[in-house]
């Protein structure tokens, strides 16, 4: 029988997703400062506090609700590029997804998510930017569930792949976002969205290695405790 | 880092509560920045935003002749969708709305957002994208809004003023930025409060050249030089791109952390290098008006006028930041 | 030190230069600035002067409703009496010049000489000393002359506007500078182009209390605090000084470094303190108008308001510094 | 019979004091930034400047002349506290000089100037000022002249007991000018107008070590080579 993620886990997704954020806030500031504007750490870190401070006041009934609370927040606390951007991935995510979720399920509301930060920013990989992670781990997350592998695997697969395009990012010229404005001079920098979303990425195995195999409802609080 | 702050996370909110106790021809509500007097039915009304660390834009600019309102962000953050929706209804006076938007993938996205999320209401935009550091390419996000941002909101303000149609106001609006160009020069970075570092390290002999206004890195560097050749070398740029011709409304604007005095000698080396062209400055501005927290550097920008242009800019306005002729 | 300047040398000229050129209503002449409008006849003639590197103190303040004219000296040294005896014939209406001086000894001696030798013009002057750091006392030069030199300005040209006796414009200045006084605070020291090099010394966790307009060092030095802190410092070093009562105009001047959004961010504080004292901030002014080069800092200035005193601070002005009304 | 002191000695003694307060501009800029405002260097240098400009475009015809022209080019071109100090002291020293000059006539226009200082500036030895310099060179001239000596030992006793007076103001509090402002933090700090005034004293004696025992006109020629 598939694997099912429960509202639970999208819960602690995001819960685990503000910690990463909060300690890794001045790196990604810094790297920001480097080919932007020294504010793309700040503003998520704004951003995800405020979806754990959602979640929380108006726990949410379904995976789908904790995706479009999580992104609706984004694009309404956050501003800036990413906000929008992530706010829509994560707002499209959760309309892309079908309930109860199978693996299958999250891999193709990912790529939902995905293919709206590519609409809205008109952008695609190369450009140096959050896509150059996230379309690496969107197809190795279906490439997962072509294999049939558990999620946690699946996460695994994916955050390596999130890792490595964001490590690909370093010789890239920029094309799209305010690194664009600096051409040749923004080569040999990492870029700061690319870093997040990989972070992100990576929050899922986090939670999905501190569940046992059968997850349920009351393993959220597990999954809280290891992110913590 | 030494700032005038209380916390860097309240930075934005104490700025706001202070430019409302001081300008009760202001209001100030759920960050967003409203003439006190509210809107005037039949009039367009004009919306503007952006990240803070640019002041007085866009905030001081709101007021009579100019903007009905002005949506902060966080520094060098676009505002939020949010923001941009209350203001764009509380300023419609039933003739439609303008959002002034200066070219950058946060602003456009968040203001896009929220036209969107605004059906009630008549919603038209004008890219501001004057600054001619960045070629307008497949390979960038487009050319960046910078100092035109302020020449559009004062002469689109104008005629909105007059009570010209939205699809006028919005004309002319991108009239000004058609015949606007900027370049940007640095001596220091800047340093935000959150950062609390320079954003760049600069060393004492160089200068950044086609800097934006979000301490973000220029195109390259060079080596520091008099103010006359820095003048020049920011007066080619533009003149490359938009010959020089007739009359001007220029402006020497400083970074946020360079002296009047030293804007005034950049401003005589601009103003010879428009008369060896055969071009005259017509209007002018001299000031810290479109800033980037506290670096020091200039930037210029040059609109090639005529008599429409030259008549709105003229026209009373009454801001905290602009204001003649009332 | 990176500068916008030619040489250290010219950067005064030049900026005269540029000031010129941007502002038509002004003719500059022999190192005075003027209203290009020329003297009117009966009316009293205000000049002001001191060093260069408060802009846009004074030259920033010539025109309508102001100064008639303004002599700049060199980077904070005062001018030379031959520049205040040609400004001074000059503006000369024939109803008599007020001189407006800082009380500095170079200020004082240099306007002293030129007032003695101006034997065909009646002059009088007004000495401006409100700053509350130093104590005026037989062990001190008097108190400085800082931010209510443009209050002073202001009100007096006012009042000359109007055609009133130079007497009376003699009594008002006074009473200007009786009822106001001033405090400021440096983040930062500044860099003079001459000498090169920032004039003092400040650790990154210390302020300098009780600073001049020159870059000169304070009283004493105290630890980098919240901008609360530090407004409540200045606030009752003035309040000690002159208890706050009634209608206030408070000035929150940054010291030519410091972005607006900071002083914002002060004037919030000063204007809560002010309340807190039972007193009320009738008029205000928060920007750069006061200035020490590129120092980063603040001062405050307040004056007790009468009616008097507030109808002629609300009279027109049209200045490149200071301008509302016309 | 009595040295005299002919206008050539007197145009040495500026050209002099002129090249020395270039030399030493930097320095005394420094110790006005540590108690004033950075510019006591700038203004001499251009004050001197331009004294020795005027001096050579309008040459002096005697040495009341020569005090007179120096005076007002000071007056007319330094500005600050020092311009018309200074420039005060020179008129007033030529004005009540008596030709041909003998040091006891020099002596006591010498002390006409240091009581224009004085007036002018409203000061007095021990405030921490250039009267801290020019007071005891003064009275070392007086009783250089009650003892008989010729200038050159003189102008050194004058200098020496300036320089002594320029170091004896470091422990002083000062009460006028710019470091008065900085009540006791302007202790232990040399004040500049008395370095300067000490500087100017001290040409006196390069001028009159550059000259043979019985001065005269061509003298000064050799004056001038002496402190070149
Ligand atoms: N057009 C775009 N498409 C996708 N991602 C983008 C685009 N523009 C910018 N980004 C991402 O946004 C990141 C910057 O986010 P942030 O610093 O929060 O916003 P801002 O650039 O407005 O300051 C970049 O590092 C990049 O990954
Ligand atoms: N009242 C005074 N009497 C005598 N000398 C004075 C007086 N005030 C200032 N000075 C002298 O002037 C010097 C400063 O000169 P300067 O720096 O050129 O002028 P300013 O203080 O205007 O910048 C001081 O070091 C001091 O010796
Ligand atoms: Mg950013
Ligand atoms: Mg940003
Ligand atoms: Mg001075
Ligand atoms: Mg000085």
């Amino acid at each position: 029988m598939d694997t099912v993620l429960d509202t639970a886990f999208f819960v602690a997704w995001f819960e685990d997703a503000a910690k990463v954020i909060r300690l890794r806030r001045e790196d990604l500031t810094r790297l920001d400062a480097a080919i932007g504007d020294a504010d793309h750490g700040v503003n998520l870190d704004r951003g995800f506090t405020e979806v754990r401070k959602a979640l929380a006041d108006w726990p949410p009934a379904s995976p789908v609700q904790v995706l479009v609370s999580a992104g609706t927040t984004l694009i309404r606390r956050v501003g800036g590029a990413s906000g929008p951007l992530y706010g829509s991935a994560f707002r499209q995510m959760g309309k892309a997804l079908e309930e109860p979720v199978t693996l299958a399920r999250f891999a193709g509301a990912f790529e939902a998510g995905v293919v709206a930060v590519e609409r809205l920013g008109k952008a695609a990989p190369g450009d140096k930017t959050m896509l150059d992670a996230l379309v690496p781990a969107s197809r190795a997350l279906a490439q997962a569930v072509h294999e049939g592998l558990e999620p946690r695997e699946a996460f695994e697969r994916a955050a390596r792949a999130a890792e490595e395009g964001t490590q690909a990012t370093i010789p890239m010229r920029a094309r799209k976002g305010r690194a664009s404005y600096l051409g040749e001079r923004s080569v040999g920098h990492e870029d700061p969205g690319a870093a997040s979303s990989a972070l992100i990425v990576a929050s899922l195995v986090t939670v999905a290695g501190g569940m046992p195999d059968g997850m349920t409802d009351d393993v959220a609080d597990g999954a809280d405790g290891a992110g913590g | 880092m030494k700032k005038l702050i209380n916390s860097a996370d309240s930075v934005v909110g104490d700025a706001l509560n202070g430019l409302a106790a001081a300008h009760p021809s202001l209001r100030v509500l759920g960050q967003v920045v409203y003439r006190a007097s509210g809107p005037r039915a039949g009039k367009v009304g004009l919306v503007s935003g952006g990240g803070s660390g640019h002041e007085p834009l866009h905030a001081g600019f709101v007021g009579y002749g100019m903007l009905d309102a002005a949506c902060p962000g966080e520094i060098f953050t676009s505002p939020v969708p949010d923001q941009i929706i209350e203001a764009t209804r509380a300023v419609d006076g039933g003739a439609g709305v303008l959002h002034i938007v200066k070219n950058y993938t946060g602003d456009v996205l968040n203001f896009e957002m929220a036209a969107e999320l605004c059906d009630d209401v008549e919603v038209a935009s004008v890219l501001v994208d004057d600054d001619v550091a960045v070629q307008d390419s497949l390979y960038t996000a487009g050319r960046r809004g910078t100092g035109a941002t302020l020449f559009v909101e004062k002469i689109a303000g104008a005629l909105a003023e007059e009570g010209a149609p939205l699809a006028e106001v919005v004309r002319v609006a991108g009239e000004v930025d058609e015949r606007s160009r900027s370049f940007g020069i640095a001596l220091t970075s800047c340093t935000t409060p959150a950062a609390g570092e320079p954003t760049f390290d600069l060393p004492d002999d160089r200068v950044e050249l086609g800097i934006g206004i979000h301490g973000e890195p220029g195109r390259n560097r060079a080596p520091m030089a008099p103010a006359r050749e820095l003048a020049g070398l920011a007066m080619e740029a533009v003149h490359g791109d938009l010959p020089l011709r007739g009359e001007l409304l220029v402006m020497v604007n400083g970074m946020g952390g360079t002296p009047l005095l030293e804007l005034y000698v950049v401003f005589a080396e601009v103003e010879a290098f428009v008369r060896g062209k055969g071009a005259r400055v017509a209007r002018s501005l001299v000031g810290n008006y479109v800033t980037s927290l506290d670096m020091q550097g200039f930037s210029v920008t040059v609109c090639r006028l005529d008599d429409e242009l030259t008549r709105l800019w003229d026209a009373p306005v009454e801001t905290p930041g602009l204001r003649w002729g009332r």
